[in-house]
């Protein structure tokens, strides 16, 4: 597979580590009254599309940056992907 | 019908004109007692164990394709029972208790093969993790035995031992383990469950779960609406994408995990070997392929196929553990989908949906589970009760934190 | 001035040096490193008046180089300055950033090739997966060669600069001479 | 049989090579096939199953018939198809599966014996007695299965890989894949054109055709020239592209010096990894044959097989022979055949419209119906209007129509669609992205569609890429039209075969439907149609007819089976590509490697590390001797060890004191600069993962360590957080595990020791107490970084200094410790030093522990979220009950061994009564006898109990006394002092 990193362009997959499911971005309040409930859905549960799937890449062989790659699972077309980085700020831009 | 040598013979004298289908084509009736989603191997085993061991009638299995075309039909055979934790090692052991009598007990040659399997190691400390392994083994009855390097030497005389970047220090054996015809076993359950009743209906897709007031009712499909008092799921593989039509998500990531066969070659390798050192394990066929695979691609897939660096990485662990098998030719690649859980064991379990019941997140090593999961899964649908050696594949073990995790990986599924 | 003599990364106490054909692989035992990462609110500096290069580019000024590394980090080559604390100096240099010493973190290896570019291009193909089309003087990339994860540095036509980590320089050389020695084999 | 005359040999050369021991004579230019044809051999091979004599069926790599074991000694390559071996000189081959010999072979006995042997007999029987199968039945089966034999020695050649990058691949040099590689070069792309055979021209070479109203091979020659003379084009020859994978990455193998009788230390093959933006299959088409009775002897071959050993190798298996054709393409190889005059005997041609092509006996409305000869054809009966005769010929030419070859068009899974006229697989509309099919590969069977196919793919392909490409100006070619009759196979009650190698024959394909094995996939895996190393190229819509005929379905209905990688078989060593002996995986080596193999340490793999493990000294002869010697200098006076394999990062930046104060489960925060303190991280499902040191050498500098396994994961992890968890905080981080050689002195006289290489920098407990840290320069001016930190519980020190000056750092201070008794001690003695001292280490922190069985659950602070705090708290996870112990033998001479399981007294071995496990175990010097940590049930109430530790794995077990889980200062003063 390839990656269009956004600053280093298409990229060998193999670069790459796969860590998975890109909600883990958003780890959740540990001070909620129902933190364990959510802390427990956030590690474990998942999605888990037959399409369309957001997920996160480590550049590991590469330029160590974290991106979030959407890919269909079905035909592994890569539709984009942005660093981790942009995508966890403006993340924290909405909540706020 | 009977099957035996005889009957082979008699046919032969006759031109083969009596044999018969080995199960019917029946359609699917309004509603049953049991509807089982899933005619791969677990879910006609567990049809067959419904039926036969448990007195169940009216028992249904729908398959979207055709019996056997999930990963009971695209795994590389290996049956074992050479487990670490006390929430598999046992379950596993019934399983492996299973296959030893499955071919009288199906009368169908699924030709279980009992030539043992070897997991290697490399370190002192690999060593000591199969010693706590093989004990644990010996608590469960299913045999052990840990070999130094020349007695290893001795019994697989072809391996690496003088030119390795991890030398080989010796292994784990389990005799009892090897392997059996992947199809045979889907069709001696089909088969077997066939001719207690049950009705086989192949394409067949579920799309949709009726539910009313937290109970399940029956099941939409390709073929219209069947109604059901309880619906057990096993369809490795695709389990999210069937529970989420029940509104359910779960602790399992799908990724597909490649295997091979090389050309067929005169007897070359005794039992299954492992590599501990790299990603790579290997038996041969009776037909004579080598077959054998290694680490899943590590990322999320339904696509039934798998990437160049998983093939060069498995090659190379292989080349790497024996070196002599360099001249044999590759002859297919394939992938399946296999359901990884976030702690590397499966389910068996009822759901928060009163009469619907999951079997799966059997990761890259459901095969070997076959009669037990199926019998498990019956024992659960039958009783209500999980049977003794399933206790543990509990869906809530994740939140509550009882999680069985042979690798101590972590909720991260592509490391175990 | 301490009395302790350094060894090179392949464990001698003069770099290596060697030949393939047109192919030259030497162990630059004296190229001084370190990484500079830009800190929040930083303005990029100009360390040694060098503008730092973007993705997947390297520059050289005199007698220094920087290479790009990632989002907002650099690393800083200087030649012939190993023995100083490089990154001492290149701390005065870069206010407001957060600069690393990394000169012993990495084995360098140049790489000349005495027939143009072909040679260059046949062994970087049998080592790197680089499109060679996009690889020309002034790029650099990070990657993995032989399950090591290494930079290569495109300082000409026929000069490109291997860094891999200096604990496995010994497979890295292993790695770039067997690839060399094939090609002469042709 | 001699050579006809005309082909593309070279006959002023002569290669010498045998088969079967028997010595031969072919020229340049032969295969092995060719050059055995023209000598006049017919049969090359046995059938898997029944063991029939068998000869060539094809040209190509789609054999099924005509496998032999190549060359011979450790390089001996079995399952080779010998239409594929270019003829070198010295060349051996020898048949296969065959015993004694390939003339005589007494497996033949199968094919008697086949009434019983049908599909599927086997999963039937070999039931009874349960323990026949393993004993009796399954090796008899095994020793007869297989086909060729494995020398089982190592591969001595060697392999390697690489990667290219390119506009557009090209595969297939046949005339589509020349005129898509001619349109493409022209405009400036970088193209790569790839084909299977040692020369461009595909099935140009083998036909009589001409281009322009000249030979092809003009038009092939100064096309060659022109690539040649183009800096864009890479041609490469002997080069199959076995795969497609994902975003246009192909795979595929160069066969470098495999034409050459030795490699001679030359790469023998090379695996590309192939990056196209674009890609053309020009695969070209395979003939099939008709089914019918006896249809398998030696001489009965491929229309279009026979047609290309004649004009390509001018080889012919047979003086006299005869077509059965479905199609005109059958009638080429009778007109071709006659021009150099061999004797048609007769063209059957099923169609009842048939016309003859030439001055031959032409019977249309026929079919051939049975044949006769043992181990080469004879004779043939042919049926046609109601009469049977028969026919004497010793070659039969089948045509039964082509099949484009659409398999790398399927890789991805996309199922090819049936084109009725055609009566074949054409690619369909979901392949590979950026793949499009030209030439015969896409239908376009005639030499003008194929070459403005081929043109108009690249034509597009470039468009898509934004590159202007004009078509070039084709040459005029032969635009004949195809037309084949429906028929697949011979009605009749005898044995006719559908897939050679395997042994399927209709029979069988109508027994799989009567026990309704009916859909494509029961079908071949209950038959094994398709599944020999041919993978049905030649039979797979063959038995997709015969099962659509009895179905009374469409054979589209019928389906088709999946096209998997490769296309055709590949050496498992070029997969493997390189260096898989020592150089498998890459060596770390610590900066004092050399300096301790000069000690003559023995060294250990610890990950890619090499770590000295013990530095055996004269007169020892046990490795514990050599151990107990290193633990004990390190408890009474100082020891030295390489302790660089520790993962290091540096962090910096404004906010890395609360960037690590949520990495770790303790309070980091609160770290004073000059001072270190040791952490554990947990995973965020709350289990304990890793552990090590975190100092802080500037209030925005921390420099923390790793252990050596864990340290690329928690280097990840600590991106992960800083850029997806936490991007808003200013934390920079890279890793410096290579930079610093860094050496733990230990062991009471370390501040003896250390005090004679700093430069000026005080020591005294009260100015460096334990846990603080500075940077300073030791030795006259070598700057260093020095921690007080202890593994072994004793006072102790870590000092860094740059990797090169390692070597020389250990060096002096075993000089300047000579008198203090200073020691190099390995990764054993370490190990023994921290299991006295408690430390949980790897066996312990396996991912499966948490903090409150390792007797670190204080450390989880209460008072601040970190990753893994909300999750540890979870009721499985804090009340697991397993605590961290000391074991003891209670008989001093006991023994301990790790992996043992823990039981009370008297209770029985079973997972119910199971109580844990001993996670590390080694011999004390300090204590006198074995000892262990282990996990144990409620472990930290039940000090001072007895306990068994059962290890039935080896028929042990031991009785131990649970003590604390430290050996050694319990109060942890020696560290202090």
């Amino acid at each position: 597979m390839l990656i269009p990193h956004p600053l280093l362009g298409l990229r060998d997959a193999q670069e790459f580590t796969y860590l998975g499911d890109a909600r883990l971005i958003d780890r959740p309040d540990p001070s909620a009254p129902d933190a364990e409930a959510a802390f427990c859905d956030y590690v474990f549960l998942r999605d888990n599309p037959a399409g369309v799937h957001r997920e996160f890449w480590f550049h590991e062989q590469g330029d160590r940056s974290w991106l979030v790659v959407t890919r269909d699972t079905v035909t592994h077309e890569v539709l984009g992907a942005e660093l981790a980085r942009d995508a966890a700020l403006s993340r924290t831009r909405c909540s706020k | 019908m009977k099957f035996s040598g005889f009957r082979v013979f008699a046919e032969a004298l006759k031109g083969h004109t009596g044999w018969r289908p080995l199960w019917r084509n029946p359609d699917p009736k309004p509603s049953y007692d049991y509807l089982i989603v899933g005619g791969g191997g677990h879910g006609l085993a567990t049809a067959y164990y419904l039926a036969k061991t448990f007195g169940r009638s009216r028992i249904a299995v729908l398959e979207k394709g055709w019996l056997g075309s999930g990963n009971v039909g695209r795994n590389t055979t290996i049956i074992r029972s050479n487990y670490l934790l006390a929430g598999n090692e046992p379950f596993y052991e019934f399983s492996m208790k299973l296959w030893e009598g499955l071919e009288q007990e199906l009368n169908f040659n699924a030709m279980v093969s009992q030539r043992g399997i070897i997991n290697l190691f490399h370190t002192d400390a690999q060593r000591d993790a199969f010693r706590r392994r093989g004990n644990a083994m010996m608590l469960a009855g299913a045999g052990a035995r840990l070999l130094g390097r020349e007695e290893l030497r001795a019994m697989v005389p072809f391996l690496n031992y003088d030119n390795a970047r991890f030398p080989i220090k010796g292994g784990l054996m389990q005799a009892r383990a090897g392997t059996a015809r992947h199809d045979g076993v889907a069709w001696g359950y089909a088969r077997g469950g066939d001719s207690h009743g049950v009705d086989l209906i192949q394409n067949c897709e579920v799309t949709g779960f009726r539910l009313d007031r937290g109970k399940v009712r029956g099941v939409e499909t390709s073929r219209g609406y069947i109604a059901a008092d309880k619906v057990g799921v096993a369809v490795a593989g695709s389990s999210s994408r069937v529970m989420a039509m029940a509104g359910m998500r779960l602790p399992i990531e799908s990724h597909v995990l490649q295997a091979f066969v090389t050309e067929g070659l005169k007897p070359t390798i005794p039992g299954v070997i492992t590599f501990g050192a790299g990603h790579f394990y290997i038996s041969q066929s009776d037909k004579g392929g080598l077959v054998f695979g290694g680490d899943i691609d590590g990322y999320n897939s339904y696509a039934q196929r798998g990437n160049l660096p998983v093939v060069e990485d498995v090659a190379e662990g292989g080349m790497a553990l024996m070196p002599m098998i360099g001249r044999a030719r590759l002859l297919r690649m394939w992938g399946g989908v296999v359901d990884m859980s976030m702690d590397g064991s499966p389910i068996i379990d009822r759901t928060h949906i009163d009469g619907l019941y999951l079997n799966g997140g059997w990761c890259y090593g459901g095969f070997k589970a076959t009669p037990a999961s199926g019998y498990a899964f019956a024992h659960l649908l039958a009783t209500g009760a999980p049977h003794e050696t399933a206790r543990a594949y509990r869906i809530d073990r994740f939140a509550r934190g009882h999680v069985v995790d042979e690798r101590g990986a972590g909720a991260q599924p592509n490391l175990h | 001035m301490s009395d302790l003599r350094p060894i090179t990364a392949l464990g001698a106490a003069l770099p290596r040096l060697a030949s393939f054909g047109a192919l030259e692989i030497r162990e630059n035992g004296g190229l001084a490193l370190a990484s500079m990462a830009l800190r929040r609110g930083t303005v990029e500096p100009t360390p040694f008046g060098l503008a730092l290069p973007g993705p997947g580019r390297w520059i050289a000024g005199q007698g220094v180089a920087a290479l790009w590394t990632g989002l907002d980090q650099w690393m800083i080559e200087a030649e012939g300055r190993a023995e100083l604390d490089f990154a001492a100096e290149l701390k005065q240099l870069a206010p407001g950033c957060s600069v690393t010493e990394q000169t012993d973190g990495w084995v360098a290896f140049e790489i000349v090739s005495r027939a143009g570019t072909g040679p260059i291009d046949a062994l970087l193909s049998k080592l790197v997966n680089v499109d060679l089309a996009d690889f020309g003087p002034g790029r650099a990339t990070r990657t993995g060669l032989e399950h090591m994860s290494c930079f290569v540095i495109r300082r000409s036509e026929a000069h490109i600069a291997v860094l891999g980590a200096r604990s496995s320089a010994g497979s890295l050389w292993h790695a770039l001479e067997t690839a060399a020695k094939r090609l002469e084999e042709r | 049989m001699t050579r006809l005359s005309g082909g593309l040999i070279d006959r002023s050369q002569t290669l010498n090579f045998s088969f079967d021991g028997k010595r031969y004579q072919g020229n340049p230019g032969d295969t092995l096939a060719s050059a055995l044809l023209a000598n006049g051999v017919r049969l090359m091979g046995r059938s898997f199953k029944y063991h029939r004599p068998r000869g060539l069926l094809s040209v190509g790599s789609e054999e099924p018939n005509a496998l032999v074991e190549l060359r011979s000694g450790a390089r001996r390559e079995p399952n080779t198809r010998a239409t594929t071996v270019e003829l070198f000189d010295g060349l051996e081959a020898r048949s296969q599966n065959r015993w004694p010999s390939l003339g005589f072979d007494a497996l033949a006995v199968n094919d008697l014996l086949s009434p019983f042997f049908t599909a599927g007999f086997y999963y039937k029987t070999f039931m009874w007695p349960k323990a026949f199968w393993e004993k009796l039945y399954e090796p008899a089966i095994r020793r007869a299965a297989g086909l060729g034999r494995l020398s089982m020695q190592a591969d001595p050649d060697v392999y390697d890989k690489g990667f290219l990058h390119c506009d557009l691949l090209v595969i297939g040099g046949g005339v589509a894949g020349l005129a898509a590689a001619l349109t493409a070069a022209r405009s400036g792309a970088r193209v790569i054109l790839a084909d299977e055979d040692f020369r461009l021209g595909g099935r140009l070479l083998s036909e009589t055709r001409t281009l322009d109203g000249a030979q092809a091979s003009d038009w092939i020659s100064a096309l060659e020239a022109e690539f040649e003379s183009l800096p864009n084009i890479r041609v490469m020859r002997r080069t199959t592209v076995f795969g497609v994978y994902d975003h246009g990455i192909y795979g595929a193998v160069e066969g470098v010096s495999d034409h050459l009788p030795e490699a001679n230390g030359r790469v023998r093959q090379t695996l590309w990894r192939i990056t196209a933006k674009r890609a053309v299959l020009a695969a070209g088409a395979t003939e099939r044959p008709i089914a019918f009775a006896d249809n398998d002897r030696p001489g009965i071959m491929l229309a279009g097989a026979m047609r290309a050993y004649a004009n390509r190798w001018a080889a012919c298996p047979s003086e006299t022979i005869a077509v059965f054709t479905n199609n005109d393409d059958g009638h080429r190889t009778a007109r071709d055949l006659a021009a150099k005059d061999v004797k048609i005997a007769a063209v059957i041609d099923v169609r009842p419209d048939a016309k003859a092509r030439g001055d031959y006996r032409l019977i249309t409305g026929g079919m051939v119906a049975g044949s006769r000869g043992r181990l080469g054809l004879k004779s043939i009966e042919v049926q046609a209007n109601g009469r049977s005769e028969w026919i004497e010929c010793g070659a039969l030419g089948v045509s039964g129509g082509w099949n484009p070859n659409v398999h790398l068009f399927s890789h991805h899974r996309g199922r090819p669609v049936w084109n009725e006229p055609l009566q074949a697989f054409l690619p369909g509309e979901n392949g590979p992205l950026g793949l499009i099919p030209a030439g015969a590969a896409a239908g376009h069977f005639s030499t003008g569609d194929a070459l403005r196919s081929g043109a108009r793919a690249a034509q597009r392909a470039m468009g898509e890429l934004g590159i202007a490409a004009s078509l070039p100006d084709l040459p005029r070619a032969e635009e004949a039209d195809y037309t084949v009759a429906p028929v697949f196979h011979v009605p009749g009650k005898k044995r006719a075969w559908v897939d050679f190698q395997n042994d399927v024959t209709v029979k069988d394909i109508k027994l799989a439907h009567a026990e309704n094995m009916r859909p494509v996939e029961h079908l071949k895996r209950y038959t094994t149609l398709g599944m020999a190393t041919d993978q049905g190229k030649t039979s797979n819509v063959t038995g997709l007819a015969v099962m659509a005929e009895l179905t009374g379905r469409s054979i589209p209905e019928t389906g088709t089976t999946i096209f998997r990688p490769p296309y055709t078989p590949v050496t498992l060593s070029v997969l493997g590509g390189g260096d898989t002996g020592r150089h498998f995986r890459p060596r770390r080596l610590t900066p004092t490697h050399h300096w301790a193999e000069a000690q003559g340490a023995v060294f250990v793999e610890v990950g890619q590390w090499m770590r000295a493990q013990y530095f055996p000294r004269a007169g020892e002869t046990h490795w514990r001797q050599s151990v107990d010697r290193e633990a004990r200098a390190v408890r009474g006076a100082v020891g030295l060890c390489d302790v660089t394999t520790l993962g290091k990062i540096d962090v910096q930046g404004a906010d890395a004191g609360e960037f690590l104060n949520r990495l770790y489960c303790n309070m980091m925060a609160t770290l004073k600069v000059g001072r270190v303190r040791y952490g554990l991280m947990l995973r965020e499902d709350g289990f304990a993962y890793d552990d090590g040191t975190c100092a802080r050498l500037a209030e925005d500098h921390c420099v923390v360590t790793t252990t050596t396994a864990n340290a690329g994961l928690v280097y990840r992890n600590m991106e992960f957080a800083r850029q997806c968890l936490w991007p808003e905080l200013d934390v920079q981080l890279i890793s410096t595990t290579n930079a610093w050689a860094q050496i733990a002195v230990a062991g009471p006289k370390s501040r003896a020791l250390l005090a004679r290489i700093v430069d000026g920098f005080d020591l005294s407990n009260e100015a460096f107490p334990f846990m603080a840290c500075a940077e300073l320069t030791v030795c006259d001016g070598l700057r260093a970084r020095l921690f007080r930190i202890s593994f072994s519980g004793e006072l102790a020190y870590e000092i860094a200094v740059p990797a090169r000056y390692g070597h020389a750092l250990i060096e002096r201070l075993m000089e300047l410790g000579a008198d203090l008794g200073a020691t190099p001690y390995g990764t054993e003695a370490l190990g023994v030093l921290r299991i006295e001292k408690g430390h949980a280490a790897g066996p312990e922190l396996n991912g499966q522990a948490t903090a409150l069985m390792v007797g670190l659950g204080s450390m989880v602070s209460q008072k601040k979220d970190s990753v893994g705090a909300v999750m540890s708290r979870r009721e499985g996870l804090a009340g697991d009950r397993r605590r961290l112990v000391g074991l003891r033998p209670v008989d001093p001479a006991g023994k301990v061994v790790s992996g043992s399981h823990l039981f009370a007294e008297g209770a029985p071995w079973k997972f119910d009564t199971d109580q844990g496990w001993i996670t590390s175990a080694c011999y004390s010097p300090h204590v006198g006898s074995m000892i262990g940590l282990g996990f144990l049930e409620n472990g930290d109430e039940r000090l001072g109990e007895v306990i068994v530790a059962a290890n039935p794995l080896e028929g042990e077990s031991a009785r131990l006394r649970v003590v604390p889980a430290h050996f050694v200062d319990p109060e942890g003063a020696r560290l202090r002092e």
